[in-house]
Formats: C-alpha cells, structure tokens, sequence
C-alpha cells in the first residue's frame, strides 16, 4: 500500500471501519436521495412529456429512458463489483467484500429491469416478445453471472470464505464480459441477418438525450443509496457481537 | 527443475488413477453418445433438420459432457486431504493446478474426438465439416476443462454443488459454443472459418495462461 | 536447514471467531527446536482450527504467526513444516510405493529413502500392495511414512494416534522422540496422552470461551 | 395536452407504463428490503441484549 499517498490511504483507513462506515452512510443517504428524486423528476418530465413523439416509433420509444440506462447500470454495477473484488482480494477490506456482496441484488435488479423493458419495447416493435437480439442476449447472460454470484454467497457457509469466492468470481466474470458481449455480437450478425436493432443507435435529438442522461445519473445515484442501505444491513449481520454493534443498540433503546 | 517434476508427477499420477478407475472413465463419453441420440428422438429424424442442427447438437452434448465430468477434476482430492498436501508443497499451487487440468482434459475432453465422427454421421454433418469439427474439439474441449476447473475450484467445499456449478460455468462457456459450433456449421455450408479457428486459439492460450491463478485462489478458499 | 538449532514457531495474539464464536484469542506461544507442544481441550474448543491456521489453510482474524522470525508467508515455512490430518491425503487406487513417490516429487528429499521410512514405520514389504487394502492402523502409518522422507523440522499433527494400537502408539511416539532428538519440532492434537517422561513437552489447554 | 392523452402514450400505454411499473418495484423493492431487514435485525439483537442483561 506503500504507493498511496499516506493522507488517503489513512482516509480509506477510517471510513473502511464498519461503525465510521455506518455512521457515514446514515449521514449521507438523507442527501443523496435528494439529489436522486431531483435528478428522477427532472428525467422523468423532460423524457415522458417534454420530448416529443419519434416519428418512426411512435410514444412506445420512451422506453428507452429506463431500457438504456438500466442495461448501462447493469454493466456498471458488475464492473464495480470486481474492482471490490480486487480491492478485496488485495487489501483484504472487509468493506470492500460487504459492498460487493451489497452490489450484486441491485446489479441482478437492473438487469431484470433491463430485460422486461427491452421485451415491452420490443412487442410493439417486431411483434414478439422476445427476439434473439444481441443486446437482449448477452443482458440474459449477465443476469446468469449475476445469479450465479448471489447463489455462490448464499452457498458457502462461512461468510469470510464467501466473500472471497465471490470476489474471485466476479473478477473472472468481468474479464469474460467483453468476449461473451463480442461473441454475441458475432453470432448475432449470422444468424439473424438484416434484423437492425432498433435499440441501438436511434438517431437522437437533443430534447430526447438530456432526459436520457439524466435518468442514467439518476440510477447511479439510486445505486448508491441502495448500495449503503444494504451494506448497512450487511455489516450488521456480519458483526452482530461486536461492541459498536452492542452500543448502536444501546443508543436506540 | 522440482517444479516441472511435480508439475508432471501430477499429470502422471492422475492419468494412473484415471486408468485404475476406468469404469467412470468412460461415462462422459457414453453421456454425450446418449445426448446427441435423444435430439432425433425428440425433433424427428428428417436429414435437412438434423443436417442443418448438427453442429449445434454436438457442441451443446459436449459442453454437458464436459459440466458432468468437471466434479470429478478435484473431488476426491478435495474429500482425502491429498489436496490439502498439494496446498502445503513449496511449488506454486497454480501450477500444479495446471497439471490437474491438463490431465483431466487428456481423460475427459480427448475421448470426445473419438466419437465425434461416428455422432456426426448419424446426424448426417456433410464430410467437408469433419476436419472443422476435429479442430474445435481440440481447441474448445481444453478450454472447457479450464474455464470449469474454476468453477469447481470454487464450489468442491459445497456438499451439494453439482447445480450451482452449472449456474457458474455455463454462462462463461456461451463464447466458447458461439465460435466451436458457428466454425462447423460455416464449414458445412463451405465456408472459411479461419476467423473463429484463431479466435479459439487465442481464447485457449489466454485461458491457459489466465485461469490456473483464480482457481488455485479458489481452490484455498474452498479448503478453508 | 543449517540454522535447524535456531529454528522457531512463534504465535503472537492470535484469534479465532468461528461462526460468531470465539474460539480463542491472544493466544501465544512458542515452539523451539527440539520442542513438543500438545494441545489439549474438548471437542469443539478450537483445537483443530489452531492447527488449520498453523497450516495456512485458515486465515486467523487477528495475530501473527512468525516462522524463524518472520512472517510465515515471508518465510521458507512451507518447504519446513508437513502436516498430517484427519484425512490422510493418500490415493486409495495407487500403492504404498506410488504415493510415497508422489509424496516425494510435491516436496524436497528428506532423511531417509523411500525403503528405510517403510522399515521405520513396520510397513516394509507392503511397496506394491494398493492402499485399499491396507488397514486403518497401516495407512496411519503410511501416512507418517511420508513425514520421515520429505524434508522438514516442524511436524503438525492432527490426532496422529486414532485408529492404532497400543504397539501402534508406541511406534508413533518413537518416531515423535527420534524427529524431535534430531532437532525436530511438533505441534499436535491427541486425546491420548504422550506417554514420554523424558521429552521436552509444552501443553496448552485451548477452553472454548463464551 | 390533456392528462389522458398523456397516459394514453399514442396508443402505447399498454407497453410503456408496465414498463415503468415493473422499474419501480424492482428499484423500490431493491431499496427498501434491506432497510426492512435491518429493522427485524435490530429488534431480535435488542431482545437478544435485554435477555443477556436481565441473567
């Protein structure tokens, strides 16, 4: 740890003990759920209402302002799953492996979210349901490695043990992401032909991407309220006889 | 060097107890024979369907091949402590993880190209295919016995493992089936299949260098 | 192994939760050359978690383990030291020879040859037999056979004299007192009592505490 | 625009608002079952330490 500058690595130090932490995030959420519902609102109006209908879709597109992020999150939330691992791994920071395991439920959330939105979008569209397209795909896939991280946790009895299981997972799940995205891609193109996915690129005007951006910040800012409200519970769990644990108690009652 | 001479002394011994147990050897291979017969059963026995279904048969009755057969890569290790000893010899436990996997695939995924002729003229895969279908099994069928050693590294401690192995592994297997079968079906249809044959090696060479690490991690978690 | 006289286990204020529990904490000791150490306590009282630790299976949730001073993952610890558990870590389908060979090329050569450890351990002649069909009491011993030709000075054993009989014992303990006269040392669990006066023995008496 | 019209999503509304709905209880249930769970939590552990204190 020698090459971090001692000031932040003192920082890390402090916030990574599980009653600072705690305090922290009591501390933080009431603030962040401001700025979320803000950001939520303004997303909300300026992609239901304010933006106007695309001519080619019709009202069905405004799907897009949960369907794109979500998918977004959805990577985004794997990908910092396995730099917890890492840290995990490396530091062995009990906190890194209690907002990993925190991550993985709202990760799996999104990508659900992703998938039936995607699905809803696509019946008015191609008329089916479900169609084989690349994105939905590897999105089913992701939901795959998502569920297989929440079972390995829930599997292994010792939580130590677990935490470390599932960092090394995660770490060998996101170097496969990219390959399992490229090969989809690839099958994609040769089985289905000129199907063009409408999710894609469509061609967006401004009026339609400021509320898309904003519903994107907005989610990051929901994951992490839900991210600190879950490690919360998770450190409780985990540290039920320690003494912070015992005096939080004390101060409630 | 003692670490070669361990390294190959584990590929001895294992291909020994492979051949001291040889009834189970052969399980995998009977399994994937039995797969790919029920897809007639189920689909109808008409040959431009099982023609044009071929390669995928095969490749998915060998990717479930390969998942029955992962257990057995640390099992009975894991159960009489030899694995314990593996983790206290002074050599890199990754590598000697390596010479585990390498002879599990010489037991397990090597077989599969025995049988691979006689699968595909029962479905009827065109001849110019053959050769296509030869080269994915010795390129994929390693990096399934790779990619699942990790898979097993990280659930040989569960009592009950055997469906949580299947949720960790398949999904990672999807590029591995992607190429293989998408390389037999071009080539049945003649075309090139340059592209997917290099993209698998590339996959296997990365996997070999890549994988032994996290599963020698998993492996001393899973000992605990 | 030139610094053999020199050759310390040194335990500092190490504990251990198991599931919620304190199995035991800031516990320490040390072992010297030439030393034994015998943990005592009831089933469940963290006897066998000490002994993982020691063997780096198990991680401790706070405390140091210091090998000739150092850290054991800084240490040559693991090229010192050999372990015989609960299971016995030999392939039932091979033979007596087969394994201890295996045994052999996972570690460096020890004092005595393959034949010599077999004669030490009464198993001479039984080379080409299959472990499966050795009895409880042989395998026990065949796994301590494994101790005697590697290389090593610290001994870990978890109940080295279940399933052996009275002789059994006896010949155990002797190979314990002749590692240990050689500048040796061992860490073990036992229910049975080490019946050797003369030996340099430390006791710890792990009480699970609530 | 009138507020039917508006839910009406040019003749969408039977894609779109699901498609919300189905976003907003996964977030919401996401959110909002820790919290939950961390009540149930704190009051077994309140009891737990009444106990031990009242021997």
């Amino acid at each position: 740890m020698s090459w971090i500058p001692a000031p932040v690595s003192r920082f890390f130090h402090r916030t990574s003990s599980p009653p600072h932490f705690y305090a922290l995030a009591d501390r933080f959420i009431p603030w962040l759920t401001v700025i979320f519902l803000l950001l939520l609102g303004a997303g909300l109006y300026g992609g239901l209402y304010l933006a106007p209908t695309d001519y080619q879709q019709g009202d069905s597109y405004r799907i897009i302002y949960i369907h794109v992020p979500a998918a977004w999150m959805s990577l985004f939330i794997y990908v910092m799953m396995a730099v917890m691992g890492g840290i995990a791994l490396i530091w062995r920071m009990k906190l890194a492996e209690v907002m990993l395991i925190s991550s993985a439920p709202i990760g799996a959330g999104f990508t659900f979210v992703a998938l039936v939105t995607g699905s809803l979008w696509g019946k008015p569209m191609w008329g089916t349901w479900w169609v084989w397209d690349a994105r939905l795909t590897s999105e089913l896939i992701l939901l795959f490695l998502y569920l297989g991280v929440i079972s390995l946790y829930g599997a292994i009895e010792e939580k130590r043990a677990a935490a470390r299981a599932v960092s090394i997972l995660a770490l060998v799940g996101v170097v496969n992401i990219p390959i399992i995205h490229y090969s989809v891609q690839w099958w994609n193109t040769l089985h289905q032909g000129p199907t063009v996915s409408k999710m894609d690129k469509p061609s967006i005007h401004v009026s339609m991407l400021v509320p898309l951006l904003l519903m994107a910040v907005a989610f990051k800012f929901y994951y992490l309220i839900a991210v600190l409200q879950a490690a919360k519970l998770e450190l409780l769990k985990r540290e039920t006889s320690s003494q912070w644990v015992k005096a939080l108690l004390e101060k409630q009652a | 060097m003692p670490i070669i001479q361990a390294f190959w002394a584990i590929i001895r011994r294992d291909l020994l107890l492979a051949f001291r147990r040889r009834a189970e050897m052969a399980n995998p291979l009977f399994f994937f024979v039995l797969v790919v017969t029920l897809f007639p059963l189920a689909v109808g026995a008409q040959p431009n369907l099982l023609r044009a279904m071929a390669p995928g048969v095969i490749w998915v009755s060998a990717l479930l091949a390969a998942l029955l057969s992962l257990d057995s890569l640390f099992r009975s290790d894991f159960d009489d402590g030899s694995l314990e000893q593996m983790l206290l010899s002074p050599h890199a436990l990754s590598v000697l993880v390596l010479g585990k996997i390498i002879a599990h695939w010489l037991v397990t995924g090597l077989p599969l190209l025995l049988v691979a002729p006689l699968l595909a003229v029962f479905l009827g895969l065109p001849e110019q295919a053959m050769g296509t279908l030869w080269l994915t099994l010795i390129l994929a069928t390693p990096l399934l016995s790779l990619i699942g050693a990790i898979g097993v590294a990280l659930t040989v401690g569960l009592r009950r493992g055997g469906m949580l192995l299947s949720l960790l592994v398949l999904p990672l297997y999807v590029p591995v089936l992607i190429f293989a079968s998408g390389a037999v079906d071009r080539a049945a249809s003649g075309l090139p299949v340059d592209a997917q044959l290099n993209i698998l090696t590339a996959m296997l060479l990365s996997a070999l260098v890549l994988v032994p690490l996290p599963t020698a991690a998993a492996l001393k978690m899973s000992v605990n | 192994m030139e610094n053999s006289q020199h050759a310390t286990l040194q335990v500092s204020e190490l504990s251990c939760f198991r599931d919620e529990r304190l199995l035991f904490s800031a516990l320490d000791f040390s072992v010297n050359a030439g030393q034994v150490l015998l943990l005592e306590g009831a089933n469940g009282s963290g006897k066998t978690s000490l002994l993982r630790i020691l063997c780096g299976f198990r991680e401790a949730d706070a405390g140091q383990i210091y090998w000739c001073g150092n850290k054991i993952s800084e240490s040559s610890y693991f090229q010192d030291m050999a372990y015989v558990g609960h299971a016995d870590g030999t392939k039932k389908e091979l033979t007596v020879l087969e394994n201890l060979n295996f045994a052999l090329a996972l570690g460096a050569p020890g004092k005595y040859s393959i034949e010599q450890a077999l004669d030490k351990v009464m198993l001479a002649g039984f080379d080409d037999n299959p472990v499966h069909t050795l009895s409880a009491g042989q395998k026990r011993r065949l796994s301590l056979a494994r101790l005697l030709i590697t290389h090593n000075l610290l001994w870990i054993l978890d109940e080295p004299f279940t399933s052996l009989d009275r002789q059994g014992i006896k010949l155990i303990e002797s190979l314990i007192a002749a590692h240990i006269e050689q500048g040796g040392m061992a860490v073990l669990t036992s229910h049975h009592d080490l019946s050797m006066a003369d030996l340099n023995l430390q006791r710890i008496h792990l009480q699970a505490c609530q | 625009m009138s507020w039917e019209s508006f839910l009406y999503m040019g003749g969408y509304a039977l894609y779109v608002w699901p498609a919300y709905g189905v976003t907003a209880l996964v977030l919401l249930g996401n959110l909002f079952w820790p919290v939950w769970q961390r009540r149930q939590l704190l009051r077994q552990l309140t009891i737990k330490q009444k106990r031990s204190q009242v021997r």
